[in-house]
């Protein structure tokens, strides 16, 4: 159980003692129970810090956001910037990190376990309350308890919690400065990958039905990508292409874009634009699962990152986010790489 | 207005000029109406021009509404359908609809001296309304243009420019001065103060690089211009032109309707979104 | 004839530079005949063809997509084949995932001295495809279902 | 900026295309791309009138990048190139579009073989399209070349090289020059001693002030490219200084380990502090450090003590030298076929049994048994002697698939010496059939049979083992179709050649390919037979493949010649069209630079930052970038994407 | 015209009628999306995910095709949507009040015919909202109500076991006489149910914008705020709010190219959104809009400022998608009220 003025605590004590420049963390939203980004520069503003089931996000993107802020005004990092990072958030930071994004030093990683439970799925709990609207959520042991208008409502975690936190594979965050809670990985959820399995028992025909129902409801809000910490790319395929990259970009440069996507949420685009990302995130999706989270029509994007995640995982003994150092899952091979597909 | 707003005219491109070259190269294209007729236009306003295959573009006309036979424009390279228009040749078809936004007050400034100001490509958004009034000399006292380049190479209308003296005070500048320059030598705003005009009975049209812009409207005031007698135009992106796409918004006003063409005392109650 | 046959696939075939185009080459030399339907892009080296080239190749109305090169240890660049060998398994298996049939995507090892082999490849492949019918999945040319 | 303007030329290659393709429709159709501007068909593009009208076209037309319809362009790409530059426009400009070996050859149907042309032309077009105008990236050479093997196709590559008055370094992992060779008695098909023709070149080497001799040394590392490797050479501790030492024997008399003796294939011993041979070149002692006591005088010291010229040093340690060459040749040579390999004929299990290079040596006069041929077992002479050919080779079942190619010589040069030293003996030779090309070769076989009275039999040794005294070798004359079984003294076993053990590892420290035998692989069978498939390292001896010593001689200076004709230039040019980053997309996430197989690209403040002269083209990056920031010039992603809407348009 | 249908007879009315395709809500995948009608039809929504905004002005619209041959003037054809009738059922007041504010844009000034082809063969069938709003529902503070049939062609007021049905134009008219007989005329019962109804439905708490008459001014005031970049802090520039907004109308016109030989494709709108960082930006890479405190302010300002200077109403219409569904957690709501409070 992790004691919120621990939390608190470390926050003041980096700004205080001039550690961090800032401290990236979660607060008391203004929209019902929901917790939402909080970034505080001062000391006194630590005990503004939230640690409850609704503290959904991969904060790993708001050190992108960063890195591009100080690059857009040529500005050194100076005091690193501290970021509470659960295990898959952790795991992302480690990413953006082997991909030199960031140093190591510019970053102080407050680690919170996720111990006997992960975050809330709030289309889940909207079932489970059917109707009632919940003002505020906290841990309890493996459970979650509730505030509505009704009363205290105390639901089993795992009822309610995000696929990706039941499935996750390590919810301590095992890079870290100071980390909170205790190391319960290997707890006893559902197994990693169940969801995508379960989907493998379709037939091909089955699956292709399933996902064009899914892929047609596409709105290209590009949620999915703003919300991903490894889409840090500042020029996409699926931009408008007559957008220039930076002032710096010429305009040859600008001419000979390349239109690999049409903008237009026509089937044939949505599935090409999806299959890109999942491809873009081949060996570097550490299963957060936020662009499932934030999709408004509920797409199961999920299901894709974590059918390339288990190939590099299975096929490729490679594990995303593992480690700093180290090649990246297409830039690298073993000679024992499945080749039995090939004719 | 057309009943499908989004429908452009086939046009041809009769002429080419290159202006300025270089990596910010500018190039003239006078573009005539395919099937004989196209739609008329005021000093000041614009037209989408599209390229099939490669999008739209809004340029401000660079010809008087008194030249009926084409349209003219002067573009700078810059962008995905510039760089493509930059490819042209004479006899090439493009698409073109218009016009766009308002336009110069040309009627009201009868009897009124006019000095123009100008610097880099924003020479050609006054262009018409310098040529207009030249077309109608009489109706006007004095006409002054001042306009400026970084160098001798980036002065755009040589020809046209030199054409104007007599009829017109022509004061030309550059930043960097080069052989064989006679004329001044500093910025834009810089040009102005060197020959401080009255602001006696007096209208003054800028159009150039915000930053010019910035000091010739400061210079403006200090010699006593009323922020009714400063005009200019200025730009935003723009993909509808009728004030829909929500692109050229600033405040409550669309510039693609209520622009391009403000006075300053309309432009500094504007958000400066622009 | 029945439709099936009036059915021809359009199909874009990746060729290493050094092995499989040689190959075809030399299906060339020796007049071994197979379907016209596959058209050659011919590329430096297989480890050289981004996933964004078979998805687009889709996308632009392809009913198959094949991907040649050399022989594991034969690659002119040592560990081109490699690297495409990884990247290709991960888009197959993703196509295969949203239930793109298997056969519309391919992968050969075809070297400089085996001209027959890559006539067999085609003939297989358009052989695979022709039940299939056009591919209209990842398809931009294909008339859209309206937007709701 | 202007659009292009692209000239296409469709060949009717007589009627080789014209017969399938409507080669008038493709260039009508080519004349209505964007950026064509001058189309035309004509029967023999490649033709001299052809070439001509491609040149005048561009100087006519003003054209900027030229396509031609035609062959592979393996076979006419160079030729139209130069074409264009000869009419004033980069030779990168211009596109082969191969509508005859990809097209015309292979279908039948000339509707569908037209489309098919025009989709390969039209695509040939739009990467045209977007050609720039590259020039070859010119690059400094190092006139200076390291040859790797110091065996008689080292040598003689050395010498070539070094008299052409080229610097050569020399590289041998034994002890001493010589290789294989040293170790034969007699050369086929003359009879001429091997060591007499061979220490004159040796020594030859040794001598010449253009080549550096580095024996006891191998090759660890190589950076770099044609024109410009960097070498690291390990060379391994002597503890014997060449220059004092007097060769005087001394320290082997006092040396108390005794070891089996390589050089003699095992068949006499050596001590610690040993000479390969009398003629070893550097002609000094070399103590085997994994045999000695222990480099120390309280354990052991007796050679130093007893070295008069103080030439031992036990304190000498591993040194690497970091060598620049602008070539290298590998001549890395051969081992048998080892007996771990072959299970039949008793071989390294029954006594008696030797391979061929033993024999070599028990025939040598100074060999262990001073040239008497004495088998090891007793030291008795050898009455019947057996003869087994493709031991090892020609068995794609078991062995080797390949004909080891020189074993029917040198097993007829085996018996007819065995018949010279021992005239009242009988030698028997098992053959599967007699390869004899070569000048002077069948004479050689047919001397050895009627003259010399070499009995051969037609068929393989079924079983063999020893039976006391005997080698009991039974087998089946496959000419008669009689059982044959011999009471032999000794056998003598013909081991296929397979590649010497450092060529694996010489061949991946080089990036050179192997063959599926394990030989080096040339870069093209017949037409680059002494080059390796990377530019700048060429192949010499049998490390290549099979082959006996006139062959590997001639090889060598092959070899030799290809270096000095390629570090005769000035500069070398290389390809431009390599990859480029586009820095503004650039992220620096180091993808790129793990998937090059060529080390060519670096990180240098946080962008990817290419070396031209490393980068071969191959593309890698590109496809492992996620942001299309890196890209090689003339094969861009943006003409990739074109090329397949051409394809499907 | 008043009507009451009883809920079991709904299904007949929409049989009844013949030549309309008919849309209604349904839970699809655990999205509430509107769908042609398939069996029963279900009216216990709370909100659709997406408004109908998509059905007049859909993501997607093809303008024109083009061909050019080389060296010949390029061919176009103008596209026109197909104007098939639709009807829409179970449009939530708040939905109904957008459709009012698209219109002023599209037709007001410069008429759209591609929107107003579509616009023109569509009824809405209204549905008040009676139950509990929803967690960030707050129509009551722009000038709604969970009760209003303010661009809505019929509104149906739940009454347990049969809908109480309300015509408010011509085209609701029609659609009501069209079910023939199938409509009773209201007892005076009825009217008294619908009015205690009504007066409940209003009401029911809501979220609220504490002073939404002060709001222009204030917003007006505000613009070189600190407060703006503040609240924008967590923005991660999605098109969320703006795609699920019942009035946002911002689009992106591109051309799309399917053939090359001879090269030929359309030109298309797609919507397009103004908290994407390149919505602004000019060719020069000039952006006028530069940082997410910017964009925040471009669309609460457009909302509740610009709009109500142009015509005289806020561009919300309180339906609360925004809120919902944005991930992390920008409130509109309490934007608006920071904000005003802020300039005191």
């Amino acid at each position: 159980m992790i004691n919120l003025q621990d939390l608190r605590d470390t926050a003041r004590d980096l700004l205080a003692k001039g550690e961090a420049r800032a401290v990236i963390g979660f607060r008391r939203g203004s929209r019902g129970m929901a917790a939402e980004p909080a970034f505080i520069t001062r000391p006194e503003e630590a005990d503004e810090l939230v640690w409850d089931p609704t503290c959904v996000h991969n904060l790993a993107l708001y050190l992108v956001e960063d890195r591009k802020f100080l690059a857009h005004n040529r500005a050194a990092p100076g005091l690193p910037i501290a970021i509470v990072a659960k295990g898959c958030d952790a795991r992302a930071i480690v990413v953006l990190m082997q991909e030199h994004y960031f140093k190591r030093e510019d970053v102080y990683i407050i680690g919170v376990s996720c111990e006997g439970t992960g975050v809330v799925d709030e289309r889940k709990l909207a079932v489970h309350l059917n109707g009632a609207v919940a003002s505020n959520a906290v841990f309890d042991g493996d459970d979650y308890v509730f505030t509505t208008v009704q009363g205290e409502k105390r639901l089993a975690a795992r009822d309610v919690m995000a696929d990706r936190c039941l499935e996750c594979r390590e919810p301590f965050p095992r890079e870290h400065n100071a980390v909170l809670g205790e190391n319960k990985t290997g707890r006893e959820l559902a197994a990693p990958f169940t969801a995508l399995a379960r989907f493998e028992t379709l037939s091909a025909t089955e699956r292709w039905t399933y996902w064009e129902r899914q892929f047609d409801r596409c709105i290209r809000c590009f949620a999915c990508r703003s919300v991903c910490p490894m889409c840090f790319c500042d020029e996409c395929v699926v931009d408008s292409i007559t957008f220039p990259v930076t002032a710096q970009t010429t305009a040859e440069e600008k001419a000979n874009r390349i239109r690999w996507i049409e903008r237009s949420a026509t089937r044939s685009e949505n599935i090409t634009y999806h299959m890109t990302r999942a491809m873009h995130l081949a060996g570097r999706c550490v299963d957060c699962g936020e662009c499932e989270r934030v999709c408004p029509v509920n797409i199961p994007l999920r299901l894709l990152n974590n059918k390339m995640e288990r190939e590099a995982r299975e096929r490729f003994g490679y594990e995303p986010g593992a480690s700093i150092g180290g090649a990246s899952l297409v830039g690298s091979f073993r000679d024992e790489d499945p080749g039995s597909f090939i004719r | 207005m057309p009943d499908n707003i989004y429908l452009p005219e086939l046009a041809r491109v009769a002429y080419i000029k290159e202006e300025v070259g270089g990596e910010r190269a500018i190039k003239t294209f006078r573009i005539e109406p395919v099937n004989g007729k196209t739609f008329e236009h005021e000093c000041g306003q614009c037209a989408m021009l599209s390229l099939f295959g490669r999008g739209e573009m809004m340029i401000s006309i660079a010809s008087s509404p008194l030249i009926k036979e084409y349209k003219q424009f002067s573009i700078m390279r810059v962008g995905r359908v510039s760089t493509t228009f930059h490819e042209l040749e004479v006899g090439d078809i493009v698409g073109i609809r218009g016009p766009y936004g308002n336009s110069f007050p040309v009627d009201d400034w009868r009897g009124k001296n006019l000095f123009f100001i100008g610097g880099g490509c924003g020479l050609a958004p006054i262009w018409p309304v310098i040529t207009t009034a030249v077309a109608q000399r009489a109706n006007f006292k004095n006409i002054t243009v001042f306009y400026g380049g970084r160098s001798p190479r980036d002065i755009m209308y040589k020809t046209e420019l030199e054409k104007l003296r007599g009829d017109v005070d022509v004061h030309l500048s550059v930043d960097k001065t080069e052989e064989g320059w006679s004329e001044f030598c500093g910025f834009v705003p810089a040009n102005v103060m060197d020959k401080s005009p009255s602001s006696e009975n007096a209208i003054a049209i800028t159009c150039g690089p915000p930053i010019m812009i910035k000091y010739v409207i400061q210079n403006l005031r200090e010699l006593g211009f009323a922020d009714d007698q400063i005009y200019t135009t200025i730009e935003n992106k723009m993909k509808c032109g009728i004030g829909k796409c929500g692109r050229c918004n600033v405040g409550k006003d669309y510039v693609c309707v209520k622009g391009p063409v403000f006075s300053w005392a309309e432009l500094k109650e504007l958000p400066e979104e622009y | 004839m029945s439709e099936q046959e009036a059915y021809e696939p359009r199909i874009i075939a990746f060729l290493c530079k050094w092995c499989s185009s040689a190959g075809s080459d030399l299906a060339g030399v020796s007049r071994i005949q197979y379907p016209a339907n596959a058209t050659p892009i011919t590329v430096m080296c297989t480890g050289a063809i981004s996933p964004m080239y078979i998805l687009s190749a889709f996308n632009k109305g392809a009913d198959g997509v094949l991907v040649s090169g050399c022989h594991l240890g034969d690659c002119h660049y040592m560990e081109g084949n490699y690297l495409a060998r990884r990247k290709i398994h991960l888009v197959k298996e993703l196509l295969e995932f949203i239930g793109v049939e298997p056969n519309r995507f391919r992968m050969s090892w075809v070297s400089a001295a085996e001209g027959a082999k890559y006539a067999q490849v085609i003939k297989d492949f358009v052989a695979d495809l022709k039940p299939l019918g056009p591919q209209e999945k990842l398809s931009r040319t294909k008339p859209e279902a309206e937007h709701l | 900026m202007t659009k292009k303007r692209t000239g296409v030329f469709v060949c009717h290659c007589g009627n080789n295309i014209a017969a399938t393709v409507d080669v008038a429709r493709v260039s009508q159709e080519m004349a209505g791309e964007e950026n064509v501007v001058f189309s035309k068909d004509y029967v023999y593009m490649c033709s001299d009138p052809g070439q001509n009208s491609v040149i005048q076209a561009i100087k006519e037309n003003r054209l900027d990048s030229v396509v031609v319809s035609c062959c592979s362009p393996t076979l006419h790409e160079k030729t139209f190139r130069d074409n264009a530059s000869r009419a004033g426009i980069s030779g990168f400009t211009c596109e082969i579009a191969n509508i005859r070996e990809q097209c015309s050859w292979v279908h039948k149907d000339k509707t569908q073989g037209t489309e098919k042309a025009i989709k390969i032309s039209r695509s040939a077009v739009r990467r045209a399209g977007r050609n720039l105008s590259l020039e070859p990236i010119a690059v400094p050479v190092t006139r200076k070349v390291m040859v790797v093997g110091g065996g008689i196709a080292g040598i003689q590559a050395a010498l070539d090289i070094a008299n052409a008055g080229l610097e050569v370094i020399l590289v041998e992992k034994q002890a001493t020059l010589g290789g294989h060779m040293l170790q034969l008695s007699e050369t086929f098909p003359t009879m001429d001693c091997s060591q007499c023709i061979l220490s004159p070149k040796m020594v030859e080497v040794s001598r010449h002030p253009n080549i550096n001799v580095m024996t006891y040394s191998e090759v660890q590392e190589v950076s770099g490219s044609v024109g410009n490797f960097k070498v690291k050479v390990l060379k391994k501790p002597t503890f014997v200084d060449p220059e004092k030492c007097k060769i005087c024997d001394d320290c082997t008399k006092v040396c108390p380990v005794v070891v089996p003796n390589e050089y003699e294939l095992n068949l006499t011993a050596r001590r610690a502090i040993y000479i390969p041979f009398a003629q070893a070149i550097p002609a000094s002692y070399t103590l085997d450090e994994s045999a000695c006591l222990g480099l120390n005088p309280i354990r052991c010291g007796k050679c130093k003590d007893v070295c008069e010229a103080d030439a031992i040093n036990y304190d000498m340690r591993p040194i690497t030298l970091t060598e620049e060459v602008g070539a290298i040749v590998v001549a890395t040579g051969f081992d048998l076929y080892g007996q771990e390999n072959l299970g039949e004929y008793g071989y390294g299990k029954v006594e008696d049994v030797l391979d061929g290079l033993q024999f070599e040596r028990l025939c040598s006069a100074s060999g262990a048994t001073g040239g008497h041929v004495l088998r090891p077992s007793d030291h008795k002479v050898p009455k019947d002697v057996v003869f087994i050919q493709c031991a090892g080779s020609r068995d794609p079942a078991q062995h080797c698939a390949y004909c080891s190619k020189i074993c029917c010589m040198y097993t007829a040069k085996h018996a007819s010496l065995y018949k010279h030293h021992v005239p009242d003996g009988r030698a028997y030779v098992f053959y599967i059939d007699i390869r004899s090309g070569g000048k002077g070769y069948e004479e050689f076989v047919q001397r050895t049979m009627e003259d010399d009275g070499a009995i051969y039999l037609r068929g393989r040794v079924s079983k063999l083992y020893r039976d006391k005294e005997k080698i009991k070798v039974m087998g089946t004359d496959t000419l008669t179709g009689q059982n044959v079984e011999i009471d032999a003294d000794m056998v003598v076993l013909a081991l296929a050649m397979q590649p010497s053990k450092g060529t694996a590892d010489i061949a991946k420290v080089l990036k050179i390919g192997r063959d599926k035998d394990g030989f080096l692989a040339e870069a093209h069978p017949k037409l680059k037979p002494v080059e390796s498939v990377t530019a700048g390292i060429f192949l010499a001896g049998t490390a290549q493949g099979p082959k006996d010593i006139p062959e590997t001689v001639a090889q060598s200076g092959a070899a030799a010649a290809k270096v000095i004709a390629l570090l005769s230039q000035p500069t070398l040019s290389h390809a431009p069209t390599v990859a480029r980053v586009r820095s503004s997309h650039c992220t620096g996430c180091e993808m790129c630079v793990t998937a090059c197989p060529y080390h060519a690209i670096r990180l240098e403040n946080g962008k990817a930052l290419v070396n031209e002269v490393l980068c071969e083209g191959c593309g890698s990056c590109t496809a492992t970038c996620l942001r299309a920031a890196i890209e090689v010039k003339n094969a861009t992603q943006m003409q990739v994407f074109e090329m397949i809407e051409a394809c499907l348009a | 015209m008043e009507k009451i249908l009883d809920k079991k007879r709904i299904d007949d009315w929409i049989n009844a009628l013949t030549g309309w395709e008919i849309l209604t809500p349904a839970l699809e995948d655990g999205v509430w999306a509107y769908r042609p009608v398939s069996g029963a039809i279900r009216l216990d929504h709370t909100n659709t995910a997406q408004p109908p905004k998509g059905l007049a002005f859909p993501q997607r619209e093809v303008f024109f095709s083009f061909e050019q041959i080389k060296g010949e003037a390029p061919r176009l054809t103008q596209i026109l949507p197909d104007a098939k009738q639709r009807a829409v059922f179970g449009v939530r007041p708040c939905d109904g009040r957008g459709t009012v504010r698209m219109d002023k844009v599209f037709s007001d000034h410069a008429a759209d015919i591609y929107y107003q082809s579509r616009r023109k063969n569509i009824v809405y069938v209204g549905l008040a909202c009676n139950q509990p709003p929803g967690a960030n529902c707050f129509c009551l503070s722009v000038g709604g109500s969970p009760i209003s049939s303010d661009g809505l062609d019929v509104l149906l007021t739940d009454l347990e076991d049969r809908y109480f049905v309300t015509a408010v134009t011509e085209a609701g008219k029609a659609l009501i006489a069209a079910a023939g007989g199938l409509l009773a005329e209201p007892a005076a019962n009825d009217r008294a149910q619908v009015e205690k109804v009504h007066a409940q439905a209003v009401a029911h708490p809501q979220r609220a914008i504490d002073k939404p008459n002060e709001t222009p001014a204030k917003l007006k005031a505000s613009f070189k705020s600190p407060l703006w970049e503040e609240l924008a802090r967590a923005c991660i520039g999605c098109g969320i709010c703006t795609f699920l907004c019942p009035t946002c109308h911002c689009f992106d016109i591109n051309d799309e190219v399917t053939g090359s030989a001879p090269m030929r494709g359309s030109r298309v709108r797609t919507w397009d959104n103004c908290q994407f960082p390149d919505f602004t930006m000019h060719s020069s890479g000039h952006n006028p809009r530069e940082n997410s405190g910017a964009r925040l302010r471009q669309r609460v300002c457009h909302k509740f400022q610009y709009f109500f200077e142009n015509f005289g109403m806020h561009q919300c219409t309180g339906c609360g998608r925004c809120i919902t569904g944005c991930p992390v957690g920008i409130d509109i709501v309490s934007v608006v009220n920071k904000v005003v409070e802020h300039a005191g």
